[in-house]
C-alpha cells in the first residue's frame, strides 16, 4: 500500500465577486466540503464537467489561490501556501492549461525563469543553453533553447511549458489537460515521460477529458461534480459510463446522434485555395444540412483555412463560393450578414471579449440586426440573453455577468450562443467542444445536429476522432497546409485510417 | 538592421530635398536666435527688423527658435550649432540670463562676434558680446507701475496677469511694475500666471474677479494675454479698469484708441534689429569696436491714448 | 435588509463605481464652499461651468480615443490649427462665418482621418502618431498664421457663443447638446457598445463582425471634430484666433479629466458623466487655486497634488466597491 | 560566435551611420567637422540618459512622462546645494537620491495601487516642475564650482566629459538588461506579466526598480544638463520629455512592451540629434522643422512597424 503523501480534506471556496472578493453566505460556491489526496508514485486522475472546480482545486494545490475552508496536509503536516513559489519549495510543480511562457524571451530563459544560474553578478547563459538542451533530448524532444517561444507551434510550446516544470524536481506534478493542443507523437512521448516519472517515485494529478487516455495512464480517478466531491475509483474497475454516470449524475444516452439529413444544394465550395504561398492547392465543398469533419494534426492547416474563409487572414489565390457567390476577402462583418460563422478554436483571444458581460457578448455578433436603428434595446437584450441561457443551460447568476468569471465550458456555450444568434446557414467550427465536459459536449453536439436538420451547413474542425467519426457525414484529412484526403464512405470512419492520412 | 538602413536613407533624402532647395547667396552669414516669435508681436518684430536690416545689408539671414517659451537648453544647442556652422556673426535675445554664457564663452573661442537684443545676461560677462540693445524690462515695468500709481491717485486694487512661470523677461516686468507702485497705497489683491496664452489669462482673471470684484486696474506682462483678459473684465462688466501692458504692439495700439487698455509700455524692435546688424557687419569688416558702448539703451515709452 | 434597500445601496454602489468623478467632484465641491471664499457662489459657480463647457467638449472626443485603447497627443495642436483657421477665413479671408466654420470642421475631420489611418492602417502606435502629427500640426498652424494672431473677431461671429440664453450663453448650450449626444452615442447605441468590445478585445470584436477598422478611423475623426468645435469656441470665447492655442499642456489636462473620469488607458472603459465631471473637478481645483490666490509657483504643485489624490480615489475605490 | 554575430551588427550600423554622415557633410557645410559631430552627440546625451530608464520603462508597458519636472527638480536641488557650498559629490547624490524617489513613488502607485503609469508619472512630473520653480521663486540659478561645469562643457582628449558618462549609462544599462537576472525578469515582465508572479518573482521589486531608475537617469541627465548650462534653468527639462520617449520608440523599443535594447534607444537619440542639428544648419526656418520633426518620428517607427510584421510573417510554419 503506498503511502498517501498529499491530503485535503473538507475544502471549501466560495464564488467571487467581480473584484475577486469571495462571496461568503451564498449557496453557490465553486468548491464544498471537497476531499482529495495523492499517493506516492500514483497517476491520480481527475475528472468533471466544466465548472465541477477541478482547475480551483488545483489552484488551491498550487498555492495559486487560498482555500477559504478546509485544511490540506502535506506528509501528514498541516501546510498552506501563501504563493506558486511556496507550493515548487515543497514540490509541487503545476503544467497549467493555458500556456504560461513569455514569448519574447526564448526556451531557456523560459525554463530557469526565477532561477537563473548565475556566474558572479551575471547569468551563465552558456550552462542555461546547454542544460535547458539536454533536459529537452532526454525528454527527446529536439528544440533549440536558444529559439524565441513566440516561433515556436502551440505544441511545442506546451513541451516546454512542461519541461520547464519537470526541471524543478518536484515529488508531485499537477497537468491541466497537457494534451489538449499536442500531436498523436507528442502525446506519446508526454506519456512515456509520465510512465518513468511514477517509476521514479513521482506523483502526478492529471486532469483530462480525453477518456482513451486516462486507461492508458491513470492509476486512480477521482470525480468532481459541481464542486462536490463524488468519488474516487481505481483505474482496475474504470468504466466509462459509470464514470460518465458519476460526472453528470445520470447515464448519458448516446453522445452522437444523427437525426439530419444531407441535401443536395451546395453552400460552401473553395476551389484551388491556398493557404500559404508553398502549399497545394485546397478543393472542398459542403452541403446544406450536411456535417463535414475537418481532421488532421495541429499544425496541419486546419484553422488557417477556417480563417481564410472567414476574412480574417491572407491566402494566397483560389476561390470561395458561398451559395455560388464568390465571398473570398470579404469582412467578416458582411459574411456574418450573409449567415456564415466562423467559431474560433481560441474562446479567450477570438471567441469571447472576456471583460464584457454575457449580454454584451451574446448579442455582439448580432447588433447590427437586432437594432438597425443603432439604438439598444436594453429589455429585449435581457430577454434574448436569457433565452439563450436557459436554451444552452448556462451556469451563471444573472446576464450581467462578466465573462472572465465564468468557467470554460460555459464561456464555450456561451460563444456558441452568440453564433446562434446570428441564425448561419453555414458554420465552421473550429475545435468546438475543446477543453469543455462530456456533458456540455454532448449538448453541443446535439446543438450541432438540430442544425444541421434545419439545413445549415457544417464544416467542424477538430482533432478528437470520435467526435469526428461520431458527427460527420464526410471527412476531408488535413496534412501540411492541403487536403490530403476525403472519406465519404461511413464504413472507412476509423481511427486508425483517419491517422494513417494524418501522418 | 535593415530597419535602420531605411530609416538613415529617408533621413538623407529629405535633408538633400531641402538642401536642394536652398539658394546659395554670397556675403556674410548672420543668424538670429531667440525663444519664440509665434503668437508673440513683440518678438516676431524684433525678428523681421533684423531679417530686413540683415537683408539689406547683403547679408544672408537664419533664424532659430526655441519654439517654446521657456526651452532654454534649446535655445542653447541651437547656438552651438550655429557655431559649428560658422556663421559670421549671431543676434542673440537670451532666453535666460546665466544659461547662455557657457555658449557664448564657445563663440568668442570661434571669433564669432555676438550682439544681445532685448535681453541681457549677467554682468561681468561683458567681453563675451560687442553691446547690449533693448530696454531693460525692470524698467518698462517700473514705468508701468508708476503710470497706472498715477491714473489711479496713487490708491485702489489692481490685479497682476504674469506670463509664464519661469520666464525671466515676465518676471523682471512684474517685479519692475512692483516697484513702481511701491510707497502708494495701491495693492495687489490677485497676481496669477496667464502662460503668455489669452485662454489661461481669461481664465485666471475671470477667477480673480470672483475673489475681487472691487478692481481698478490691472496689470499684465505682455500684449499677447491682453484679448482674453479684455474679453474677461468686459464679461463681468468691468470696463472702467485701467490696464497697463507691456510690448506697444500694433494690436495694442487700436485697444488704446478705443480706450480699453489705458497704456502699452512700447520697445522699439526696429532699432534693435537695425542697429545690431550695423555692430555686426562692422565687426564683419574688421572696425575697430572699442567704442562701442556695452549698453545701448533703444528706448521706453510709454504709449498712450494722448501719446498716439 | 429588505430586498428594496438592498436593490438601493446596490444601486448607489454601482453609481459610484461607474461614476466616481461625481463623488470627488462632491467632495471637493464641498470641502471648497467650506474653506474657500467667494467660491460658493452662483456668479462662480456660472464662471466654473463657462470655463468647463469648453474642454469637455475636447474631453468627449479624447474619452472616445481612449476607449479604443488608443491616445490622441495632437489634440492640443488640432485646436491651435483650428482656431487659427476659423479666424483667418472670418476675418483674414472674409468668408461668410457659416462657410468658414464648415470648412474649420472639415479640417478637424481631415486631421483625425490621418490620425485614424496612420494608427489602423499604417499600424503604428497611437501614441507616436499623434506625436508626430502634433508636431506636423502646430508647424501647419504657425505657417499659415505666419505666427501672429488674429484678434477682435466680428461680433456676429462672436455671437455664435457668447449670446445669453437665460442665464447661459450659448457656448455652454453647445456644450450640453454635445454631451447629449455623445452619451446617446456611448451607452445607448451599437455604436458605443461596439466600442468598448473593440477596446477590450479589438480580434473578438471583429471576428463577432464588428467593422473594428472603421469604427478605429471613425474615432480619431469624431475626436478631431470634437476638437474643431471646441477650438472655433474657444476663439470666440477668448475673442483670439491663434495658432499657440491648447498645445500639450492642453491636451494633458484634458486626458487627465478622461482619466479622472475613470476612463482607461488600456481601453473599453470610459463613461460621458464620468469625464465631465472629470473636466469640472479640474477647472474647480483651479477655479480654488485663484480664490486663494495661492503664490502662483506652488500653483502648479499644488494642482498636481490634489489630481493624484483624485485619481488614487478613483483607483482605490475601483478595488473596493 | 555570438559574440561576432553582435559585433557584425555593430559594424552594420556603425557602416551606415558613417555613409549617412557622408552624404549629410557633402550636403551641409560644417556637418562633418569633428566639432560639430562631438557637439551632436554631446546634445544627444541629455535625452540618450534619459531615454536609458526610458527604456526599461517601456519594455514593462509603461510610460515616464515625469521627465520635464523630475529633470528640472533634481537639478534645482543639486544647484542649489552646490551654491550653498555642499561638495559636489555630495550634492549630486543628493539631486539623484530625489530622482530615485520621486521613480519609487511612481513605481509605488502602479504596483500597489494599480494606477496606470502614464497618469501617475504625468502628475508627479507637474508636481516636480512646481517644486522646480517654487524651490528659487521661478529664477534660474548658475555660477557652479568649475569642476561642475568641467563635468558639462570640458572635454577629455578632446571628448566632451559629457559623452563619456552618456556611453557609461548606456553601456551599465544594457549589461544590466542583458547579463543579469532582473533585466531577464524586466523583459519577462513586459512578455507575460502571470508566468512572472507565478515563477515567485516580485513584480514589486521590478516595478520600484524600474521606476527609480528612470527617476535616476533623470535626475542625472538634468543634472548633466545644468552643467552644460552652467545654470539650473526651473523649466529646464521641457524638451526632453517627447524626445526621450521618441528616442526610444525610433530606435524600436516597442510601445507594447516586451521589447528593445539600449543601444538601439541610444541610436534613435542619435538619430533626432542630428536631425535637429542638421536642420539648424540648414538654416531651415523653424516652422518648417516642427513639420519635419514630425514626418521623421512617423516614417521611422511605420518602417520599424513594417520590418516587424514582415519578420513574423516569415517566420510561418509553411
Amino acid at each position: 500500500m503506498k503511502k498517501t503523501i498529499l491530503e485535503m480534506n473538507a475544502i471549501t471556496k466560495f464564488i467571487f465577486d467581480e473584484h475577486g472578493q469571495p462571496l461568503r453566505g451564498t449557496t453557490v460556491k465553486i468548491l464544498e466540503d471537497v476531499h482529495f489526496d495523492v499517493k506516492e508514485a500514483e497517476v491520480h486522475v481527475l475528472v468533471g464537467e466544466n465548472g465541477a472546480g477541478k482547475s480551483t482545486l488545483m489552484k488551491i494545490i498550487g498555492g495559486i489561490i487560498p482555500a477559504d475552508e478546509g485544511e490540506m496536509l502535506l506528509d501528514g503536516e498541516v501546510i498552506t501556501f501563501a504563493g506558486p513559489r511556496e507550493s515548487l519549495a515543497h514540490g509541487i510543480g503545476f503544467i497549467h492549461q493555458e500556456l504560461n511562457l513569455c514569448l519574447n524571451l526564448d526556451v531557456a530563459q523560459n525554463i530557469f525563469l526565477g532561477r537563473e544560474r548565475q556566474k558572479k553578478l551575471f547569468i551563465d547563459k552558456a550552462s542555461m543553453y546547454t542544460e535547458a538542451r539536454e533536459m529537452l533530448l532526454r525528454l527527446g524532444f529536439d528544440i533549440d533553447p536558444k529559439t524565441m517561444v513566440r516561433d515556436l507551434s502551440t505544441a511545442q510550446q506546451q513541451i516546454v511549458e512542461i519541461v520547464k516544470v519537470l526541471s524543478y524536481d518536484c515529488r508531485i506534478i499537477i497537468m491541466d489537460e497537457p494534451t489538449a493542443s499536442l500531436t498523436k507523437s507528442e502525446i506519446d512521448k508526454l506519456f512515456a515521460i509520465i510512465h518513468d516519472l511514477r517509476r521514479n517515485g513521482i506523483s502526478i494529478i492529471y486532469i483530462s477529458h480525453r477518456f482513451e487516455e486516462l486507461k492508458e495512464i491513470g492509476d486512480r480517478i477521482t470525480v468532481l461534480r459541481d464542486g462536490r466531491y463524488i468519488g474516487t475509483v481505481d483505474i482496475e474497475d474504470f468504466d466509462y459510463d459509470k464514470i460518465i454516470s458519476m460526472m453528470v449524475g445520470r447515464k448519458l444516452g448516446a453522445m452522437f446522434q444523427s437525426s439530419h439529413q444531407v441535401q443536395d444544394e451546395v453552400v460552401l465550395e473553395v476551389k484551388g485555395l491556398r493557404i500559404s504561398r508553398n502549399t497545394e492547392p485546397i478543393n472542398l465543398y459542403v452541403r446544406s444540412g450536411e456535417v463535414v469533419g475537418l481532421s488532421g494534426l495541429v499544425g496541419a492547416g486546419r484553422t488557417e483555412l477556417g480563417k481564410s474563409i472567414f476574412g480574417s487572414r491572407t491566402y494566397y489565390g483560389g476561390e470561395i463560393l458561398y451559395m455560388g457567390e464568390e465571398i473570398g476577402g470579404l469582412h467578416p462583418s458582411n459574411l456574418i450578414e450573409k449567415g456564415v460563422i466562423y467559431l474560433s478554436e481560441d474562446r479567450k483571444l477570438e471567441g469571447l471579449v472576456l471583460d464584457m458581460s454575457l449580454k454584451d457578448n451574446m448579442t455582439m455578433a448580432s447588433l447590427k440586426r437586432m437594432y438597425p436603428k443603432t439604438k439598444i434595446d436594453f429589455k429585449r437584450e435581457e430577454v434574448v440573453a436569457q433565452e439563450s441561457i436557459d436554451k444552452l443551460n448556462i451556469v451563471a447568476n444573472s446576464v450581467e455577468q462578466i465573462c472572465n468569471t465564468l468557467s470554460g465550458g460555459n464561456q464555450q456555450k456561451v460563444v456558441v450562443a452568440k453564433w446562434l444568434l446570428t441564425n448561419p446557414k453555414l458554420l465552421i467550427l473550429d475545435e468546438p467542444t475543446r477543453g469543455i465536459d462530456v456533458n456540455a459536449k454532448s449538448e453541443i453536439y446535439k446543438i450541432i445536429d438540430q442544425l444541421a436538420s434545419q439545413g445549415v451547413a457544417i464544416l467542424m474542425i477538430s482533432s478528437e476522432l470520435p467526435e469526428i467519426i461520431g458527427m460527420s457525414d464526410r471527412i476531408y484529412v488535413m496534412k501540411r497546409g492541403a487536403i490530403a484526403a476525403e472519406l465519404t464512405d461511413k464504413r472507412e470512419f476509423i481511427q486508425e485510417k483517419i491517422l494513417s492520412h494524418t501522418l | 538592421m535593415k530597419k535602420f538602413i531605411v530609416a538613415m536613407l529617408v533621413l538623407v533624402v529629405s535633408f538633400g530635398l531641402f538642401a536642394a532647395g536652398k539658394a546659395e547667396s554670397k556675403g556674410p552669414e548672420i543668424a538670429f536666435s531667440l525663444k519664440t516669435i509665434t503668437n508673440d508681436a513683440f518678438q516676431k518684430a524684433i525678428a523681421d527688423s533684423v531679417e530686413a536690416a540683415a537683408k539689406a545689408a547683403g547679408a544672408k539671414f537664419t533664424l532659430v527658435t526655441a519654439g517654446q517659451q521657456t526651452a532654454v537648453s534649446t535655445q542653447v544647442s541651437q547656438v552651438e550649432d550655429l557655431i559649428a556652422k560658422g556663421v559670421d556673426g549671431i543676434v542673440l535675445s537670451p532666453m535666460d540670463s546665466k544659461a547662455v554664457i557657457p555658449v557664448l564663452k564657445k563663440a568668442k573661442e570661434a571669433g564669432i562676434p555676438v550682439v544681445l537684443v532685448d535681453q541681457t545676461i549677467e554682468d561681468g560677462n561683458e567681453d563675451l558680446y560687442l553691446s547690449y540693445i533693448g530696454t531693460d524690462n525692470f524698467n518698462a515695468g517700473f514705468v508701468a507701475g508708476e503710470t497706472l500709481a498715477e491714473v489711479l491717485g496713487g490708491k485702489g486694487n489692481v490685479l497682476i496677469v504674469r506670463g509664464a512661470n519661469g520666464s525671466s523677461a515676465g518676471d523682471q516686468r512684474v517685479d519692475g511694475f512692483k516697484a513702481g507702485i511701491a510707497g502708494t497705497a495701491i495693492k495687489v489683491v490677485g497676481e496669477q500666471p496667464g502662460n503668455w496664452a489669452n485662454d489661461v489669462a481669461m481664465q485666471v482673471t475671470e477667477n480673480m474677479l470672483q475673489a475681487n470684484s472691487n478692481i481698478q486696474g490691472l496689470f499684465t506682462a505682455s500684449d499677447v494675454m491682453l484679448n482674453g483678459i479684455l474679453t474677461a473684465l468686459d464679461n463681468a462688466g468691468k470696463t472702467s479698469v485701467k490696464i497697463l501692458s507691456v510690448d506697444g504692439s500694433d494690436d495694442v495700439k487700436e485697444m488704446i484708441k478705443d480706450g480699453e487698455v489705458y497704456g502699452s509700455m512700447a520697445q522699439f524692435p526696429d532699432v534693435m534689429g537695425t542697429k545690431a546688424i550695423e555692430l555686426l557687419m562692422r565687426a564683419i569688416n574688421g572696425d575697430n569696436m572699442s567704442d562701442v558702448p556695452k549698453y545701448i539703451d533703444s528706448g521706453t515709452t510709454c504709449i498712450t491714448a494722448t501719446s498716439l | 435588509m429588505s430586498t428594496t434597500q438592498l436593490l438601493f445601496s446596490e444601486k448607489v454602489r454601482r453609481f459610484v463605481k461607474r461614476n466616481g468623478s461625481v463623488v470627488i467632484f462632491l467632495i471637493l465641491a464641498i470641502i471648497a464652499s467650506i474653506f474657500v471664499k467667494n467660491f460658493f457662489a452662483l456668479n462662480n459657480f456660472l464662471t466654473i461651468i463657462k470655463q468647463a463647457a469648453i474642454p469637455i467638449i475636447a474631453c468627449l472626443g479624447i474619452t472616445l480615443v481612449l476607449m479604443t485603447g488608443g491616445i490622441d497627443l495632437s489634440l492640443g495642436y488640432t485646436l491651435g490649427l483650428c482656431s487659427i483657421t476659423v479666424g483667418l477665413l472670418v476675418k483674414g479671408v472674409g468668408l461668410p462665418i457659416w462657410l468658414s466654420i464648415f470648412i474649420t470642421l472639415l479640417v478637424g475631420l481631415l486631421v483625425g482621418f490621418i490620425n485614424g489611418i496612420l494608427v489602423q492602417v499604417v499600424k503604428v502606435p497611437a501614441f507616436i502618431v499623434t506625436l508626430g502629427t502634433g508636431y506636423i500640426i502646430f508647424g501647419i498652424a504657425q505657417i499659415v498664421s505666419s505666427g501672429s494672431d488674429i484678434n477682435r473677431l466680428p461680433a456676429n461671429f462672436r455671437a455664435i457663443g457668447v449670446t445669453n440664453i437665460f442665464g447661459l450663453n450659448t457656448t455652454v448650450l453647445i456644450s450640453l447638446i454635445i454631451c447629449v449626444v455623445m452619451y446617446y452615442l456611448l451607452h445607448h447605441s451599437t455604436f458605443g457598445r461596439s466600442l468598448s468590445a473593440f477596446g477590450f478585445n479589438a480580434k473578438a470584436a471583429r471576428m463577432s463582425g464588428i467593422k473594428t477598422e472603421r469604427l478605429n478611423i471613425s474615432v480619431y475623426m469624431i475626436c478631431s471634430f470634437l476638437v474643431a468645435i471646441a477650438a472655433i469656441l474657444l476663439t470666440i470665447r477668448v475673442n483670439c484666433a491663434q495658432p499657440t492655442m491648447g498645445g500639450g499642456v492642453y491636451t494633458f489636462e484634458v486626458i487627465t479629466g478622461a482619466i479622472i473620469g475613470g476612463a482607461s488607458l488600456f481601453g473599453g472603459i470610459g463613461t460621458v458623466i464620468g469625464s465631465v465631471f472629470g473636466v469640472l473637478t479640474i477647472k474647480v481645483l483651479e477655479n480654488c487655486i485663484n480664490l486663494l490666490n495661492v503664490s502662483y509657483y506652488t500653483y502648479q504643485a499644488f494642482q498636481g497634488i490634489v489630481i493624484l489624490l483624485a485619481i488614487i480615489f478613483e483607483n482605490v475605490k475601483n478595488r473596493r466597491l | 560566435m555570438k559574440g561576432l554575430k553582435i559585433s557584425k551588427k555593430n559594424l552594420l550600423i556603425i557602416a551606415i551611420v558613417v555613409a549617412l554622415f557622408i552624404i549629410l557633410g557633402s550636403l551641409i557645410p560644417g556637418f562633418l567637422s569633428i566639432k560639430n559631430l562631438l557637439n551632436i552627440v554631446r546634445q544627444s546625451s541629455i535625452i540618450a540618459i534619459v531615454a536609458c530608464g526610458m527604456t526599461m520603462v517601456i519594455i514593462i508597458k509603461g510610460i515616464d512622462l515625469s521627465v520635464t519636472g523630475v529633470l528640472s527638480f533634481c537639478a534645482m536641488v543639486n544647484g542649489l546645494l552646490l551654491l550653498k557650498g555642499w561638495p559636489i559629490p555630495l550634492a549630486m547624490l543628493a539631486g539623484l537620491a530625489v530622482g530615485t524617489l520621486m521613480g519609487l513613488f511612481n513605481g509605488l502607485m502602479v504596483e500597489k495601487l494599480g494606477i496606470p503609469a502614464f497618469i501617475t508619472t504625468l502628475v508627479v512630473g507637474n508636481v516636480g516642475g512646481g517644486l522646480a520653480l517654487l524651490l528659487n521663486a521661478g529664477k534660474s540659478i548658475g555660477g557652479f564650482p568649475a569642476p561642475y561645469v568641467f563635468m558639462g562643457n570640458g572635454t577629455i582628449l578632446g571628448v566632451p566629459v559629457s559623452n563619456y558618462i552618456m556611453i557609461l549609462f548606456v553601456v551599465v544599462t544594457s549589461i544590466l538588461m542583458s547579463k543579469t537576472r532582473l533585466g531577464v525578469y524586466i523583459y519577462a515582465m513586459g512578455g507575460n506579466e502571470t508566468v512572472v508572479k507565478q515563477q515567485g518573482i516580485s513584480t514589486a521589486t521590478i516595478n520600484f526598480f524600474v521606476y527609480g531608475f528612470s527617476g535616476f537617469c533623470i535626475a542625472m541627465a538634468g543634472i548633466l544638463l545644468s552643467g552644460q548650462l552652467d545654470t539650473v534653468h526651473p523649466t529646464q527639462g521641457e524638451p526632453y520629455q517627447l524626445d526621450a520617449i521618441a528616442a526610444c520608440v525610433i530606435g524600436g523599443v516597442s510601445m507594447l512592451g516586451g521589447e528593445g535594447k539600449v543601444y538601439f534607444a541610444l541610436i534613435g537619440a542619435l538619430i533626432i540629434g542630428v536631425q535637429r542639428n542638421a536642420l539648424n544648419l540648414l538654416g531651415i526656418h523653424p516652422f518648417y522643422q516642427n513639420i519635419f520633426v514630425g514626418i521623421i518620428i512617423i516614417v521611422i517607427v511605420a518602417l520599424n512597424i513594417h520590418q516587424k510584421r514582415r519578420t513574423i510573417e516569415h517566420s510561418k510554419i509553411f
